[in-house]
């Protein structure tokens, strides 16, 4: 994408290439840890550090990473960051930490991170990958922080802990496995008919 | 700047140092957190035992107690007279809806219970995790604070008890009482232990 | 007996796809014949438990005597990423005609996350060797039974007509979920 | 008693890349889970490899550059994870639950178990002709 | 007689509809929904008008406005799926929740995967495991059988027979009255003597074969008489077990339901099998009381593979 | 009762003509005579505009192992040879011949006496039914010939006589073993032994209580005929289903009943075998059965090959006011004729005038998966699942779901309570499936 | 510090062992992967429609890359726009061919050609054609139940619900000919575009004599030879009752149309004719 504006590659990110609406990437933290709408929004920013700060890296090092080794090397440096999250958020926020679990560390493997260093930082400047990065994270913070707060909304009454309805009006299956799945399910379904009007 | 060529050695050369200043890194932001870190872990447990306890001074060292498959640690509470004011017990069960529960009972000295703490649980969302809050809230019968587990039934209505189950988490809950039986059952056959050496013991100041 | 429980556990109550949800990637995208669902699973419970034993090995004798536990992430995932790779070798090197086989018949191995994630849960777990390893055989089990279950569904889907935009990941994600519904019923089978 | 439907046949594009006599080389991209996803572009796992298999050629028409369909028996597939995997991996389970009779050591039992691999798949390797011949595919021109 | 029609063979039909299966459906629920009604009067009443109504007015909401295709309401299949739902609900259940259920069943279950005939699982009991799963503590809590009774949300409620066998508290009713029906439970699910009669109706009328219902239910007493013989004192007697719960309601008209059950009567007998055993490690080892709705659901989800492996028996096939 | 082991229906039988006699249709002035039939080679012509050809004459002789030839239904001059539609609009060559008068070979036996005495050899009997170029009448038009003569190394141990005309509202079977039970028996014995077997059994179903009397009285004369009355299932008279029926034996896939040791003929071709090889006179005409719940004259025809189906029609009382679909055929299996201006043909059993209310098939919707159409389907396929593959153009999926297995019965489609089109799909299917397997050898 | 020192040494090892590693694993698996078929793809319409006769548009893009020349190798979809991206990454040039689109090659509309019975079968083109000849009396014309639009992957042709006949879409069309496929009529070709999209040809398939053609249908070739005799340029030739015009040789002068007597040939997007033309000269 040579000619994109830089508010274009920023934007493309939201909507048009939205990881989770379009792309469809990294569904299992996007399950796992939008129990509510807090969860989402820390794993998607956890999430938007590290593509940031490997977009970054990457973009500087592409020149000087031979081919056969690319992708360890990209990984090397994803892990990097993955973990340097981890341990600040063990040490500051401990107890946001235990509630995304093991999603953390998984980020690594997270598709959209590796996926968005190998199709743009190893093409693109610095300056470009880092707002893809930015934009790229961003749109997957907003994605699950929309479905953290349909899926908390629904299930309890809350959204970001303020109480709406009572919960007891409140439909627990929701907050669990199988009501992330649907909830995501007709999200994409509503996301992509949007899109297409 | 052309791209590096993929030979022998530009791969290890490249990668080998990519990963030693990943290493560097890390182990700076390793030594930095570290103790932060740490202070959180230990903060958990006594902040924990602070707030089922009644005012105190200082604690014994631990009391490892197993019986049984459950593991309890009782931690005894003195005043700065060294008089035994009441003690904190962590204990568990594995009778949870979905795994195990972990909690802290505080007593004082006369058994009564003073407040308690979740510190681990499974349970469902919206239903069984209400046992961090419900059994302390003061509506109906659910509350269990201030009660003699002696003198009180701490079992479920539903068994013939005298506390209100969370509704529709009777499994929940009866893991809690019972859990929360063994806790004092821990409390009383130590209660009249002596107290482990004063030295060892732990200032409560010394806990933020 | 533990054994059987981590086994039931792993399998149906708390199955890697449907409640933990990890792996969901190739839950998605190679469930299109019950075949290759199949061969799928056989291979990733190899690859998932050999790397389970390897990272093990590295966590309790390495990682943990040296005290330096914060390079797990790191060294976990250029391990797996590794091990992958010398396992075609090899594979390649004993049978050409094996491996070719494979080639034809299975999706290529990656590391998904399901595996890091089993290296990773059998520490926090506590897990001992064998537990580990009866673990990442478990899990991959239940993500064979999984993949098997909704490449069978999606067959069978492939011969109705869906509505217009519900087709493709929606209607994939909303039968995951009733899936998962359904497996909830063996919630307490196994704490 | 039951019948189990006839299986399946498992099949491969590809493209003949040289032809030796009866033998031919015939080059396959293996893709991963997400091959023909269309975010394929977006995605670390959509990896590629192009592989080479060999097939014998019995069809005098067929030339270099010929896209071809590899098939073979789902069995075939499913026989190969077997040989490949399944075995291998009962083996280091096998190991790994007798193993704790004799040592406690957990490095010694993993490395043990894992080493059992070695003379597995040497003695894989003295199969290879075998395997080979149990392994075959046609190739037929699209 | 100026343009003849030309179609290709056959050139008669048998006059069958899905129209007439529903309607036979219907009918055989008849016995047990008049049992319900009887043993909880007004409550009964409220939850089948509320179910059957609103199943059928979200199909025609759901075809026509969202997906915009034709109705299909008029072959009585969304009336079907109310009343099954209605039957698998304790009669206590405020209205709001039933219309939700409704909705999950016709929405989620059905319409989603383009109506009837598509759905891989059973639309009332998706709609009802939905309820179950969300509102637990109002799904588990069961009227007393009080014949001709006006109560409807304040109704006295009581333990079901498998809770009871579960916490090992309380009096079991004589299996004679668990056969009638007089004890707590959802309501159409209590009286296994009116259920067996719509069975029997179903099969003479040739709607469904047997192959489903006995597998289950022989499977589900094999069990649970080997559990009680090796441990009576832990393991319920069979009998109890036969005539209490969902079983009859679902292995009679839920694991029949076609669309989601296997395509031949080898798979039948497998998919019967399936579900009577997952029926009774749920009811044993489980957290429920009651397992047939989540057995019947997962079974749902492996009838594709039965259909894909276990194929009817064809013609000349003992024959080398 | 005997029957056939898996599926089958019941349709309301509507035997409107039965036990009306056998009336003899009028000779109008041209015929058409075509010279080839659904199933095989056509044969070529061997005479040409201006002939004069007599009742019997060969006119078309057999071209090639899977074909018959064809003789003169009536006596006159060879108008033309030319294309004509057939019932299903499609062109085929055909003998036009210009009645005049009604001369027969001086060969052939007009006589009514009964000859049960044959001595000739199995070749000469062979050869008798080859020249009279006789074809199934149970709906294939198989040439008889080529079914007697069972492949080297198989031996056939039972004749299996279908007289069991399954579908609704046929009887031209029923009428022809109530008026010629005698020749019938007789042509079963020749045949037993062109066959070389010891036994014969003639299936007829239950509801021919007067049929199976009739021929059992008779049969007693014949040693090894038996009779078997069968009960009232469509397909009964589907040729795997009656050898499964009969003598519990089921053809394997793919294969053809002389590998069970059984030979299948219609009571029908029975006759025309007694006919051509007591009388000499060949395949020349055959029963038609006029029928239709609002048919004036419901009745059985003798017609001669090659009339036009409307003179005899014509005959019958003309097409009822209220039709709406005209079937060649019985219900389940028959073709659907785009008019009667279509010759009589070796395979024409009857002629069916449906309702025009009962014409229109009713609109199809999804299938509910009521399994019912498996539970009927006499050959254990599973037609929902076959259409639906046909649908998406599956084919080797249907392969591996036998789609060449089915007998095209339409028990699927009379069944599904959703009205779905199953045979339609199937029979593309099959079709389809058909000529990738032929390509393939 | 120490920690630093042991994840220096820990992460080192492990780097260059799995550097080495997968040294040998790109060494092992060399296997020629020329950038230039990923490049050719990129190039590609994605349509994956199998219209080029290769499996999908990696197949066709390997084959472009491995074959000695361009000759031969169209994709359908993209067409010579495409084919001149191709040959530009290859370095090579392609051979344009000329455009081609489908058409329908038959006339007979509900008014030309009266039915003379009802189908009722299923919706499909092929299953009514094995029953029975058609509505009409034609037995070679449409049948209207459009096998080629479901066949059609670009929405490019449709049947006229008024005429009952299929009518392509020019813009939409690509040419990939699976409509051609699908017509078990055989009546769709694919025909050249012509310069402004201008094409003529014979809009029937009847290959019944004259007199019964005529009968069944207004529009159909009668096979009267008239336009065989009066193409100055040979492109029309006549055989089984019926003519067939040559794209390759007509050069689109339209004298065959004017003397067609039942308007069975066919011109499009031609500008209106002026009236009483020849006349002037
Ligand atoms: C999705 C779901 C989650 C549940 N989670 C819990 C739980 O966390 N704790 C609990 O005690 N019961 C839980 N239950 C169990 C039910 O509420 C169960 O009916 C009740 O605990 C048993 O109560 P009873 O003894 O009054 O019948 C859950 C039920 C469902 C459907
Ligand atoms: C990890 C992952 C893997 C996927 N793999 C495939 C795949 O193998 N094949 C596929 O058609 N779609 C795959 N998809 C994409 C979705 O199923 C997609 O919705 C579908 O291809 C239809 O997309 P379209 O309607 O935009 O063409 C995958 C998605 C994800 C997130
Ligand atoms: C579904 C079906 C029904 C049939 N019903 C009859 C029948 O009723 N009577 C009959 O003679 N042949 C019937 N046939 C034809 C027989 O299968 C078989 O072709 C015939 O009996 C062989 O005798 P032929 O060669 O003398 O015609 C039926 C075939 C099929 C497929
Ligand atoms: C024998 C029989 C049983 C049925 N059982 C159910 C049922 O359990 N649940 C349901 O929603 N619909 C049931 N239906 C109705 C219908 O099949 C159902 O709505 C479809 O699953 C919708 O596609 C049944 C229908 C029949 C004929
Ligand atoms: S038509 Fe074919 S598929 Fe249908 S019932 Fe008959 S044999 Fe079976
Ligand atoms: S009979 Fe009809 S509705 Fe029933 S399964 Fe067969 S095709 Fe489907
Ligand atoms: S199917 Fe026919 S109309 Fe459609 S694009 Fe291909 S050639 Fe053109
Ligand atoms: S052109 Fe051919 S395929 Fe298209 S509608 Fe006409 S007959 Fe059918
Ligand atoms: S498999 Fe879990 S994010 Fe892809």
């Amino acid at each position: 994408m040579p000619k994109n504006s830089n508010l274009k590659v920023f934007l493309n990110g939201f909507i048009n290439e939205n990881p989770t609406f379009v792309l469809i990437l990294g569904m299992c933290p996007t399950l796992a840890t939008t129990s509510s709408a807090i969860n989402g929004l820390s794993m998607g920013l956890a999430t938007t550090f590290v593509l940031f700060g490997s977009n970054v890296v990457i973009s500087m090092l592409k020149k000087i990473i031979p081919d056969n080794v690319r992708i360890p090397a990209y990984v090397v440096v994803i892990a990097t960051f993955v973990s340097v999250v981890q341990m600040s958020m063990q040490a500051y926020l401990p107890a946001l930490y235990e509630s995304l679990g093991i999603f953390i560390p998984l980020i690594v493997v997270n598709c959209i991170v590796l996926g968005r260093a190998e199709a743009f930082a190893a093409k693109n400047t610095v300056f470009k990958s880092a707002l893809d990065g930015l934009g790229m994270g961003l749109g997957f913070s907003m994605a699950l922080t929309m479905l953290g707060s349909i899926r908390e909304i629904l299930g309890t009454g809350k959204a970001f802990g303020y109480t709406l309805f009572p919960d007891k009006y409140g439909m627990l299956i929701f907050v669990l496995a199988p009501g992330a799945f649907i909830a995501l399910g007709y999200l994409i379904a509503l996301m992509s008919k949007l899109k297409k009007a | 700047m052309a791209q590096l060529k993929s030979s022998f050695k530009n791969m290890v050369l490249v990668l080998s140092g990519i990963a030693l200043f990943a290493a560097t890194t890390l182990a700076s932001v390793y030594e930095f957190t570290k103790a932060p870190i740490e202070a959180s872990k230990v903060a958990k447990q006594q902040h924990a035992i602070k707030e089922v306890l009644p005012a105190f001074d200082h604690l014994s060292r631990p009391l490892k107690i197993a019986d049984g498959n459950e593991n309890m640690v009782v931690y005894k509470a003195f005043d700065a007279t060294n008089q035994f004011v009441g003690a904190a017990v962590e204990t568990s069960s594995n009778n949870g809806f979905a795994g195990k529960i972990v909690i802290m009972v505080g007593f004082d000295k006369s058994g009564n219970i003073v407040n308690y703490s979740v510190l681990e649980q499974k349970e469902t969302p919206g239903l069984g995790t209400r046992m961090v809050e419900w059994f302390k809230t003061n509506k109906g019968k659910q509350s269990i604070i201030g009660k003699n587990p002696a003198t009180t039934n701490l079992t479920v209505s539903k068994d013939g008890g005298d506390i209100d189950a969370i509704t529709a988490s009777t499994i929940s809950s009866r893991a809690f009482l019972f859990t929360v039986h063994n806790a004092y059952k821990a409390f009383t056959s130590n209660k009249n232990e002596v107290v482990a050496s004063i030295n060892d013991s732990i200032k409560s100041n010394s806990i933020q | 007996m533990t054994y059987i429980l981590i086994f039931i556990s792993a399998v149906f109550v708390n199955n890697i796809v449907l409640s933990q949800f990890l792996g969901i990637c190739p839950f998605l995208g190679v469930s299109k014949k019950i075949d290759t669902a199949l061969g799928m699973s056989g291979a990733v419970a190899f690859v998932m438990t050999i790397a389970t034993i390897f990272t093990y090995i590295i966590q309790k004798f390495i990682l943990e005597p040296l005290k330096v536990e914060f390079l797990q992430t790191i060294t976990y995932i250029l391990i797996i990423a590794a091990l992958v790779q010398m396992v075609e070798i090899i594979l390649k090197k004993v049978s050409p005609a094996l491996y070719q086989a494979l080639g034809v018949f299975l999706p290529l191995i990656t590391t998904n996350c399901t595996i890091l994630g089993v290296a990773i849960m059998v520490i926090q777990k506590n897990f001992n060797l064998v537990e580990s390893v009866v673990f990442a055989i478990s899990t991959s089990l239940g993500f064979g039974l999984a993949l098997i279950l909704f490449a069978g569904l999606r067959e069978q889907l492939g011969l109705t007509r869906l509505p217009k935009g519900i087709d493709g990941t929606p209607i994939s994600l909303i039968t995951a979920g009733l899936l998962a519904m359904a497996f909830m019923g063996f919630a307490g089978i196994v704490k | 008693m039951w019948t189990l439907q006839m299986s399946q046949k498992i099949e491969h594009n590809g493209i003949i890349t040289h032809i030796d006599g009866k033998a031919m080389q015939v080059s396959i991209v293996q893709v991963s889970a997400c091959s023909s996803c269309h975010a394929k572009g977006a995605c670390s796992s959509s990896d590629m490899d192009e592989k080479v298999i060999l097939v014998e050629n019995n069809d005098q028409s067929l030339q270099i550059g010929d896209a071809v369909i590899l098939t073979g028996e789902s069995s075939m597939g499913l026989f190969a994870v077997l040989i490949a995997f399944v075995i291998p991996f009962l083996l280091i389970l096998f190991i790994l639950l007798i193993l704790p009779a004799y040592t406690t050591n957990e490095a010694l039992a993993g490395t043990l178990a894992l080493g059992t691999l070695i003379p597995y798949y040497l003695l894989l390797s003295l199969f290879k002709s075998k395997l080979k011949n149990k392994l075959k595919f046609t190739a037929t021109k699209v | 007689m100026e343009k003849l029609i030309i179609s290709p063979a056959p050139h008669i039909h048998g006059g069958d509809s899905v129209k007439k299966n529903m309607t036979a459906v219907l009918l055989a629920l008849l016995p047990a929904l008049l049992v319900g009604f009887y043993f909880f009067g007004l409550g009964a009443l409220i939850i089948t008008l509320t179910s059957v109504i609103s199943c059928v007015l979200f199909e025609y909401i759901l075809q026509r406005y969202v997906l915009r295709i034709e109705t299909s309401i008029s072959d009585g299949s969304a009336a079907v799926t109310g009343l099954l739902l209605a039957m698998n609900l304790p009669t206590n259940l405020p209205i709001w929740i039933i219309v939700i259920g409704a909705l999950v069943a016709i929405g989620i279950g059905k319409i989603t995967y383009g109506g009837l005939g598509n759905n891989p699982f059973n639309p009332a009991l998706v709609g009802r495991v939905f309820l179950l799963i969300s509102f637990p503590a109002q799904m588990t809590s069961w009227p007393l059988p009080t014949p001709f009774s006006s109560h409807y949300l304040d109704a006295e409620t009581g333990a079901t027979v498998l809770s009871i066998i579960k916490s090992h508290l309380g009096e079991l009713p004589s299996t004679l009255s668990l056969f009638l029906g007089n004890m707590s439970g959802s309501m159409g699910e209590i009286s296994s003597a009116a259920l067996l009669l719509g069975l029997l109706y179903l099969l003479l009328k040739k709607t469904i074969s047997w192959h489903i219902p006995i597998s289950i239910l022989s499977t589900v007493f094999v069990f649970t008489a080997l559990l009680n013989y090796f441990k009576p004192d832990v393991y319920a007697s069979p009998w109890l077990h036969m005539f209490s719960g969902g079983l009859m309601l679902g292995a009679i008209f839920m694991a029949t339901d076609y669309v989601t059950s296997p395509m031949n009567p080898r798979g039948m007998l497998v998919y019967g099998f399936g579900i009577g055993i997952i029926t009774v490690v749920i009811r044993v080892f489980g957290v429920y009381p009651e397992g047939v709705s989540f057995a019947i659901l997962i079974m749902n989800g492996f009838t594709p593979i039965i259909n894909t492996y276990i194929k009817p028996k064809r013609f000349g096939e003992n024959i080398k | 009762m005997k029957t056939f082991k898996m599926g089958g229906i019941h349709p309301s039988e509507n035997k409107l003509s039965a036990g009306r006699p056998i009336q003899l249709a009028n000779i109008p002035k041209q015929v058409v005579i075509p010279l080839s039939h659904y199933i095989g080679n056509p044969s070529e012509a061997v005479v040409k505009k201006g002939d004069f050809v007599k009742v019997g004459q060969l006119i078309g002789k057999a071209n090639g192992f899977i074909s018959a030839n064809v003789h003169a239904s009536v006596s006159g001059k060879v108008n033309k040879i030319d294309v004509q539609l057939d019932a299903s609009g499609y062109k085929r060559l055909a003998v036009f011949i210009d009645v005049e008068g009604d001369e027969w070979l001086e060969t052939i036996d007009r006589t009514p006496t009964i000859i049960s005495e044959c001595l000739l050899s199995r070749e000469e009997i062979l050869k008798k039914i080859q020249d009279a170029g006789i074809v199934g009448l149970g709906g294939a038009t198989f040439p008889a010939h080529v079914k007697l003569s069972p492949p080297p190394g198989k031996k056939a141990e039972i004749l299996i006589i279908n007289a069991v005309e399954c579908e609704s509202y046929l009887t031209c079977d029923h009428q022809l073993m109530l008026e010629k039970g005698e020749e019938i028996l007789i042509g079963v014995s020749i045949l037993m032994r062109v066959l070389d077997v010891k036994q014969a059994a003639i299936g007829i179903e239950n509801n021919k209580k007067d049929a199976i009397a009739h021929l059992s009285k008779l049969a007693e004369k014949h040693t090894g005929i038996r009779i078997e009355a069968l009960k009232v299932q469509y397909p009964q008279g589907g040729e795997k289903q009656l050898i499964d029926a009969i003598i519990q034996r089921q053809v394997p896939s793919g294969r053809i009943p002389i590998e069970v040791g059984a030979v299948v003929q219609n009571v029908g071709t029975t006759f025309a075998v007694y006919e051509a090889v007591q009388k000499n006179k060949p395949m020349i005409e055959r029963v038609l059965t006029i029928t239709g719940k609002e048919a004036s004259n419901p009745g059985n025809y003798l017609v001669r090959l090659g009339i036009y189906l409307a003179s005899v029609v014509e005959q019958a009382g003309g097409v009822p006011a209220n039709t709406g679909k005209i079937v060649g055929g019985g219900p389940m299996m028959g073709r659907s004729l785009m008019n009667l201006n279509v010759p009589m043909a070796k395979g024409s059993a009857g002629i069916l005038f449906i309702k025009a209310e009962e014409s229109l098939r009713k609109p199809i919707q999804n299938c509910i998966r009521c399994t019912k159409c498996v539970r009927v389907c006499p050959m254990g396929l599973e037609p929902f699942l076959l259409m639906n593959q046909s649908e998406r153009n599956m084919w080797p999926e249907m392969e591996k779901n036998r789609v060449m297995d089915c007998i095209e019965c339409g028990s699927c489609s009379y069944t599904c309570p959703s009205n779905r089109p199953l045979l339609d799909y199937i029979r593309f299917g099959k079709t389809t499936v058909g000529s990738i397997i032929r390509n393939r050898k | 510090m120490n920690t630093i020192v042991l994840a220096l040494i820990i992460l080192g090892l492990v780097g260059a062992v799995s550097s080495i590693i997968l040294f040998f694993v790109a060494k092992k698996f060399q296997v020629f992967e020329d950038v230039r078929i990923a490049q050719v793809e990129e190039a590609l319409p994605a349509a994956n429609c199998g219209g080029c006769g290769f499996p999908g548009c990696h197949g066709f893009a390997n084959a472009c890359v491995s074959a000695p020349s361009l000759d031969g190798l169209l994709c359908p979809v993209g067409g010579n726009q495409t084919m001149q991206k191709v040959a530009a990454i290859m370095g090579r040039t392609a051979v344009e061919s000329a455009p081609t689109v489908a058409v329908v090659r038959c006339g007979g509309t509900c008014d030309h050609r009266p039915r003379t019975s009802d189908y009722d079968g299923v919706k499909h083109c092929f299953i009514a054609h094995n029953l029975y000849s058609g509505e009409t009396g034609c037995s070679f014309g449409c049948l209207g139940l459009g096998d080629c639009e479901v066949a059609c992957e670009f929405d490019a042709i449709h049947v006229n619900p008024i005429t009952k006949l299929p009518e392509v879409d020019e813009e939409k069309c690509t040419s990939c000919g699976a409509c051609v496929k699908a017509c078990p009529k055989l009546l769709i070709e694919l025909r050249k575009k012509g310069p402004k999209s201008r094409r003529i040809y014979v809009s029937c398939r009847n290959e019944d004599k004259g007199h019964i053609a005529r009968k069944s249908c207004d529009v159909g070739c009668i096979a009267c030879g008239k336009c065989e005799k009066v193409c100055p340029h040979g492109a029309i030739t006549i055989s089984n009752n019926l003519a067939f015009i040559n794209d390759d040789a007509c050069k689109l002068c339209r004298k065959c149309v004017e003397v067609c007597p039942t308007n069975a040939i066919v011109e499009l997007n031609f500008p209106p004719r002026k009236v009483k033309e020849e006349s002037l000269v």
